[in-house]
């Protein structure tokens, strides 16, 4: 349970930094941080108590004492899509501060209305 | 075997043929839209006036087109006006860049009109209404300047606004009869809801009144008019408004006609055609541009034949009917007078034009012929429709609507006078001193047209009788009007022939004698030939006589000017501008506050999911 | 072997792996890739068209049964809507072709085929994680293409369109999750039957998290922020792909998602609501836009409003109106976005004002710019008349005349903004002599749609046919959960 | 006033966020397809790491998504950060301590990463863990030594190559009238090396592609700093 609120709580902090941080590197800090939190709660959503990795490396090992495989895998998937990203976002970054100079996402609003 | 979809395609392909022909040939635009034309004028006559009956079937909507005796009408009078317009269209736009664009959309218009007149079922209608809505934008906007292009998208977007409301209207109707056909929902239409019926007529009412230039969705008109080539001026104002005054037919007399409240529709529309006569005569007197005058004039007269529409009787539908043709007739002789003066002097201000009486006879002749007919004066059919319309409203019993007719009629003769007199009559400035008539290839529709007038004021059968089988189509009315039984009431017979005769005779012994007489008197003086308190007037002073015509009259009905319909809606869409302006302040350009936007939809989702989706978070 | 759906990614995956290899061969080698690719897939499309009309193929990938490997649903509506998006596809890529002149050209056909590639991947999968990833494969290829120019202001659009599409993708992740957790499959289908496993609660978060993180990729109002600038900035022909094709995919998720799992009255009312808001406001800022990209830009966006407003109403008639509409549209605005790029890049400005005159220097391009704002505003004899006439009949046949007069309304606004722009190009002013023309190519492809829009103009019933089967299998879940868990 | 609005609008989200998470059931088994999985894997696909099975095997698809997607975000970088190249790097040469150890760490760290997706079908990790790990040591590299590059061409080369291997790998199988990524290998035994049927061959593929993709963004990124 706890595990939910911790993962929900790294969620919310990453959007408010995303929200309100003024520095487009640390907005982009924020966006890696609410795909942490949305990763873990996902692999908590596959928890199961007392429960080992899903891999049958030992015979003694059986199905009914696994976790969850799926989310595992799924997430193995966000992570890749969630660093995709963030380097796409890294990327443009550095564009920007090429043009503008600043970091400030206030300053950089030539394309208005 | 003549069906609609061949006048159609021969006026549509005829018109990328046009287009083509310009590519290649030099001249090729305009005599292949003229023969066009012609070709399309003669089927048109040549089709059975009730037959020809077509059905396209598209996807799940099914077209038909046939020729109505209604449609008929309406059909000979945009064949004939095209055609003319397109002959005089030939030298007056000669030289002139971009002809195959000017043939080809004036062949669409032309082609549009015929569809939508022939059209049976609601789809096609608006179809046509639409491709003649955008054809005839691209004319008005013809000339590339900033003046047209103002005119030009003022038009379009009140035109966007009517047809959006037939749209409405349509749409409506197909809810609740399932069916696009014409036949259907007026059969149907009794048996909808109050409601629905309120609706579908006053949309369709006010969407074909934009066409027709009904007060106050009017303003359109004297710009785009103005704007035009003069060519298709005299269609746009002759035929093209027409459409919107076939529409209130149908309106009024297949749709209205069941309906409970028949009668103030028919005296609402009543009203507003007697307002808008009044009130567009009004406007025209003041007016310093001969064809923004001939536009109000026509706005105007638009207003008499709704009248006459709306009355219902027999009689007041005869009227509008034969003033819908009439008005075809003079209000192109007049376009098309101004246009060749256009083309020779290069300006159609009456400030600045005069004199031109002996510099080109037969155009003043054809604007004389015009104006006589305008004015209702017989023996020219314009006196005849008046006649029979102050005839109806006296019987209906409209006396305050006479006043107002009568008053519109009467205030009518002012510009009308002046629009002659400026253009032709007084001093000739020296400017104008060679100015020559205009080619024969204009003179000929202009002509044709007066001696169309003059026939159809003296034998009124000719005309009479196809609008007779149109008004059988409209409801069981029968046309019966003879002179006789007008004059009847003093007890004696008199027909138009006589009438046409005696006056005639009088008009040519007056003009003769008058002739003769002044023979010696006149003295040919410059415009500049005059004193204001003993001071000399500069070289660039204007001093034309027609300049402040009409002032006193302008003074007169000065309070009713101050409240202009176009203002009001000028600021009207400045207002609604500005709050667009406003309203996209919306998208800050600050890629924070849409995230802040996104988190804000959740919030809003969630907190009242309850009454959204009638679930509970 | 027979052309099978899974093709449609495989095809277009493999040959942007070796498009860098083809690069090292030739650069011509390269930019005909994406034609080819795009050519075959559209002869397959056509192909399969009439098979899956009939009956949804239901293509099984690593041959495990759904829903425990992930299936392809190639029903009705996806294989409408994937043939549009091929054909489109191709035709721009014929526009790009000489109109892209920047390097690197190989990344842009990469990133460019990979952009269709994805909206093609979220028409055809059948497994809503499955949907994530082609939905970020999308995202990323477009976020990039944004910044393509490498310009102050495409990297600026880009980071917005990258900031709003996180939230996106990560919504729509924890809407996956929650679903996974209660139901315990990934399979639209197989969910479908489920969904009564899910309280209520947590029913409505994920309704919530799906509306608004598909409702960032269809554009509804309040979070289309990101869409003028990505459509303004992005290369014309990518404008184009975006108005065309990847707003549809989006589009296509959250309605699939919605009538699958959600079909309640209240959310289509919800619909029906920020379809017109949508369209309101966008035509409103459309109205007083001075870029005429920009105004492009809003003008899909009301565009799309109208769509959400048809697919909300739900009737078969308003749900086929919605689906020609969305046809009409990819085809009418990736004309325009077309006519636009050369327009803007022979004015060398982006101003509607500096547009004047080009009407008659640039008679062409201006021409097919003019069909394209008339198809686009409803006039007949183009296409879009016809969509917007079965829509407008959809909604007064659900009764709703105040929808009606507010979408009327909407289309008033349209009217008059697109004439303007139109009128600007035919005022009649001296342009300096510019010897620049618009390629063949590019006429080419003008041309090919302009000639489509024309034809289903005057021949609606191509397209009409095909609507029935198609809105049908869009609104039968029933149909959806047997088919696709065979 | 910003920071108010996303707080009070953060607290609201959270909270029903929370309070739908609160009813979630924790730590349950769970009915549903990833109860078959653990129960068929070995069976269907011949791999122990039943988290590799799904990912390579059962969602192969979606894992060709992922692999496509990095690619995607390394070819958008190298389009948005185009035409810097060849800047020049002001990156500080690090002490000999640090090279030094870099240097002998430097081919260990590769190896790993090669064991790691060379075995992603049997132990933890995979063609993802695996690359991402070679990118680490490349990395190190790049901190360590001002001049270290790595071969554009090459990284092309392995990058295609890598993609067409996944590509043709899942075609043979539509070729060979299955499926789309179907198994045509013969399963092999569970916890063998050589086991599992094309899943190695994938993930090796991947780890190739992964290890190079990674390393071109991070040369891209580090290129373009002036």
């Amino acid at each position: 349970m706890l595990y939910y609120i911790g993962a929900i709580s790294l969620i919310l902090i990453g959007m408010y930094a995303v929200l309100t941080k003024k520095n487009l590197l640390k907005i982009v800090v924020g966006l890696s941080i609410v795909d942490s939190g949305v990763n873990l709660l996902f692999i908590s959503v596959g928890y199961v108590k007392d429960a080992t990795a899903p891999i049958f490396s030992m015979p003694s090992l059986t199905a009914d004492k696994m976790v969850d495989p799926v989310p595992q895998a799924l997430v193995l998937t966000a992570i890749v899509i969630g660093l995709a990203t963030t380097a796409v976002a890294l990327g443009l970054v550095i564009r920007l501060y090429d043009h503008h100079k600043t970091l400030n996402i206030n300053k950089i609003r030539q394309l208005k209305w | 075997m003549i069906s609609v979809p061949v006048i159609l395609s021969v006026m549509f392909l005829g018109g990328v043929l046009a287009w083509l022909a310009n590519r290649f040939v030099p001249k090729g635009a305009s005599w292949t839209a003229a023969i066009i034309a012609a070709f399309a004028g003669y089927l048109v006559f040549a089709l059975p006036s009730c037959g020809g009956e077509y059905t396209l079937a598209l996807g799940s909507i099914t077209l038909v087109w046939k020729s109505t005796n209604y449609s008929a009408l309406f059909a000979m009078l945009v064949a004939v006006l095209g055609f003319l317009g397109i002959l005089y269209s030939m030298d007056f736009m000669a030289g002139k860049k971009n002809l195959g664009y000017y043939y080809m959309n004036f062949l669409f218009a032309l082609g549009a009109m015929l569809g939508i007149v022939y059209s049976q079922d609601l789809v096609s209608l608006f179809f046509f209404w639409e491709v003649m809505t955008w054809s005839s934008f691209m004319l008005v906007i013809y000339s590339g300047e900033e003046k047209s292009h103002k005119a030009g998208i003022k038009y379009f977007a009140y035109s966007a606004i009517g047809a959006y409301l037939i749209l409405s209207a349509i749409v409506i109707l197909y809810a609740q009869s399932n069916s696009f056909l014409l036949s259907e929902n007026v059969k149907m239409f009794s048996g909808m809801s109050l409601g629905t019926q309120i609706m579908v007529i006053s949309f369709l009412a006010l969407g074909f009144g934009v066409k027709s230039a009904m007060m106050p969705l009017h303003v359109w008109a004297p710009e785009a008019y103005k704007e035009s080539p003069s060519g298709f001026t005299a269609v746009f104002s002759g035929a093209l408004s027409k459409m919107g005054i076939f529409g209130l037919g149908l309106v009024v007399f297949k749709f209205a006609a069941n309906t409970e409240f028949f009668v103030y529709v028919r005296e609402t529309l009543a009203w507003l055609g007697g307002l808008t006569a009044m009130l567009a005569t009004f406007y025209a007197v003041i007016q310093s541009d001969a064809k923004k005058l001939l536009a109000y004039s026509s706005i105007g007269q638009l207003g008499y034949i709704i009248v006459g529409l709306a009355l219902g009787t027999p009689l007041g539908i005869m009227a509008a009917l034969f003033l819908t043709i009439m008005h075809g007739a003079f209000k192109a002789m007049l376009f098309m007078s101004a246009g060749a003066v256009y083309m020779r002097t290069g300006t159609t201000s009456l400030d600045d034009v005069s004199g031109l009486i002996t510099k080109m006879p037969l155009t003043f002749l054809t604007a004389l012929f015009g104006i006589i007919s305008v004015a209702g004066i017989p023996p020219l059919g314009g006196f005849i429709s008046k006649w029979m319309l102050y005839q109806a409203l006296l019987e209906t019993n409209h006396y305050f609507l006479i006043i107002v007719i009568f008053i519109a009629s009467t205030a009518a003769f002012l510009y009308l006078y002046r629009f002659i007199f400026s253009l032709f009559l007084g001093q000739r400035e020296k400017e104008f001193e060679h100015v020559k008539e205009v080619p024969w290839s204009m003179l000929v529709p202009m002509m044709l047209l007066t001696l169309f007038v003059l026939v159809a004021g003296v034998f009124p059968g000719l005309v009479l009788d196809p609008i007779g089988k149109a008004m059988g189509y409209l409801g069981n009315f029968k046309a019966s009007w003879e002179p006789q039984v007008v004059f009847s009431a003093w007890g004696e017979k008199i027909n138009m022939q006589v009438i046409a005769g005696t006056i005639g005779t009088i008009f040519i012994l007056g003009a003769l004698f008058i002739g003769f007489k002044n023979r010696k008197a006149t003295r040919v003086v410059s415009t500049k030939d005059i004193h204001t308190a003993g001071e000399i007037p500069t070289e660039n002073e204007n001093l034309t006589y027609a300049v402040n015509f009409n002032q006193p009259f302008e003074r007169a009905i000065a309070p009713i000017l101050k409240w202009s319909v176009d203002k009001l809606f000028n600021l009207l869409g400045e207002n609604l501008e500005s709050t667009f302006e406003y309203l996209r302040y919306v998208y800050t350009g600050n890629g924070q506050t849409y995230a802040m936007y996104v988190i804000l939809m959740v919030v809003i989702l969630i907190l009242f999911s309850g009454s959204i989706f009638g679930i509970h978070l | 072997m027979e052309f099978s759906p899974v093709l449609y990614i495989a095809i277009p995956l493999f040959a942007a792996f070796l498009i860098p290899l083809l690069g090292k061969v030739s650069k011509t080698l390269v930019k005909l890739t994406p034609g080819i690719v795009f050519l075959y897939l559209s002869y397959g499309s056509i192909l399969l068209f009439p098979k899956a009309m009939e009956k949804p193929i239901v293509q099984v990938v690593a041959g495990f049964k759904p829903p425990f490997g992930i299936s392809l649903y190639y029903g009705a509506t996806a294989a409408f809507l994937i043939t549009m998006v091929t054909i489109v596809g191709f035709v721009i890529w014929l526009y790009s072709y000489k109109f892209i002149i920047r390097e690197p050209i190989e990344k842009y056909y990469m990133l460019f085929m990979m952009l269709i590639t994805g909206s093609t991947g979220i028409l055809l999968t059948g497994d809503m994680f499955n949907m994530f990833v082609f939905l970020e494969i999308t995202s990323i290829a477009a976020y990039s293409l944004t910044a393509f120019l490498r310009d102050k202001d495409g990297a600026e659009a880009a980071f917005k369109y990258l900031l709003i599409g996180s939230f996106s993708s990560t919504f729509y992740l924890l809407s996956v999750m929650i679903i996974y957790s209660y139901t315990g499959t990934l399979n639209f289908a197989d969910i479908a039957g489920k969904i009564d496993l899910i309280p209520p609660m947590a029913k409505g978060f994920v309704l919530v998290l799906v509306l608004v993180g598909m409702g960032i990729e269809a554009e509804m109002f309040p979070l289309n922020g990101w869409a003028p600038d990505a459509y303004s900035q992005a290369p014309s022909p990518v404008g184009a792909v975006f108005g065309g094709i990847v707003v549809k995919a989006g589009l296509y998720a959250m309605i699939r998602i919605v009538f699958l799992f959600f079909k309640t009255p209240e959310v289509m009312q919800f619909l029906i609501f920020m379809g017109i808001l949508t369209l309101l406001i966008a035509e409103m800022a459309a109205m007083r836009q001075h870029q005429i990209k920009r105004m492009l830009a809003f003008s899909s966006i009301g565009q799309m409003g109208l769509v959400i407003i048809a697919l909300g109403i739900g009737t078969m008639g308003s749900t086929s109106a919605a689906l020609f509409q969305m046809f009409n549209h990819a085809l009418i605005k990736s004309l325009l976005f077309f006519a636009a790029g050369y327009l803007v890049f022979h004015s060398g400005s982006k101003q509607i004002e500096d547009l004047e005159g080009l009407g008659y220097d640039k008679p062409v391009t201006s021409f097919f710019f003019a069909v394209g704002a008339l198809a686009i505003i409803g006039l007949p004899p183009f296409s879009g008349f016809w969509s917007k006439l079965l829509i407008l009949v959809s909604v007064a046949k659900a009764g709703d005349i105040a929808i009606l007069l507010l979408i009327l309304t909407g289309s008033v606004i349209e009217a008059i903004y697109y004439l303007r722009a139109v009128v600007k190009l035919y005022t009649r002013k001296e342009v300096p002599d510019n010897v620049r023309r618009t390629p063949i190519s590019g006429l080419v492809a003008m041309g090919i749609l302009a000639a489509i829009i024309l034809y289903v103009g005057l021949y609606p019933g191509v397209i009409e046919k095909w609507l029935a089967p198609a809105a049908n299998n869009l609104l039968n879940a029933a149909d959806y959960i047997k088919a696709g868990l065979f | 006033m910003r920071k108010a609005i996303a707080i009070l609008l953060l607290a609201i989200v959270g909270y029903y966020f929370i309070n739908v998470f609160i009813h979630m059931p924790f730590g349950e088994k769970r009915e549903g397809v990833g109860k078959y999985y653990l129960e068929n894997t070995v069976k269907e696909t011949g791999a122990a790491n039943v988290v590799t099975a799904i990912v390579v095997s059962y969602r192969g698809f979606d894992t060709l998504g992922e692999v496509t997607v990095l690619f995607l975000a390394a070819t958008g970088l190298g389009a948005i950060l185009f035409g810097k190249r060849g800047e020049k790097r002001r990156l500080q040469g690090a002490s000999v301590i640090v090279k030094t150890t870099s240097m002998m760490l430097y081919p260990m760290v590769v190896l790993l990463g090669a064991y790691v997706f060379v075995h992603g079908h049997l132990t933890p990790g995979g063609g993802f863990q695996g690359g991402a790990i070679i990118a680490t040591g490349v990395l190190l590299m790049f901190m360590s030594y001002r001049h270290f590059n790595v071969s554009h061409n090459a990284l092309t080369w392995i990058e295609s190559l890598a993609g067409l291997t996944f590509a043709t790998v899942g075609l043979i199988g539509l070729a060979l009238g299955t499926t789309f990524l179907q198994n045509f290998l013969p399963l092999g035994t569970p916890n063998d090396l050589v086991s599992a049927g094309i899943i190695p061959i994938i993930y090796i593929a991947v780890g190739f592609k992964v290890g190079a993709e990674l390393t071109g963004v991070l040369d891209n990124m580090l290129k373009t700093i002036r």
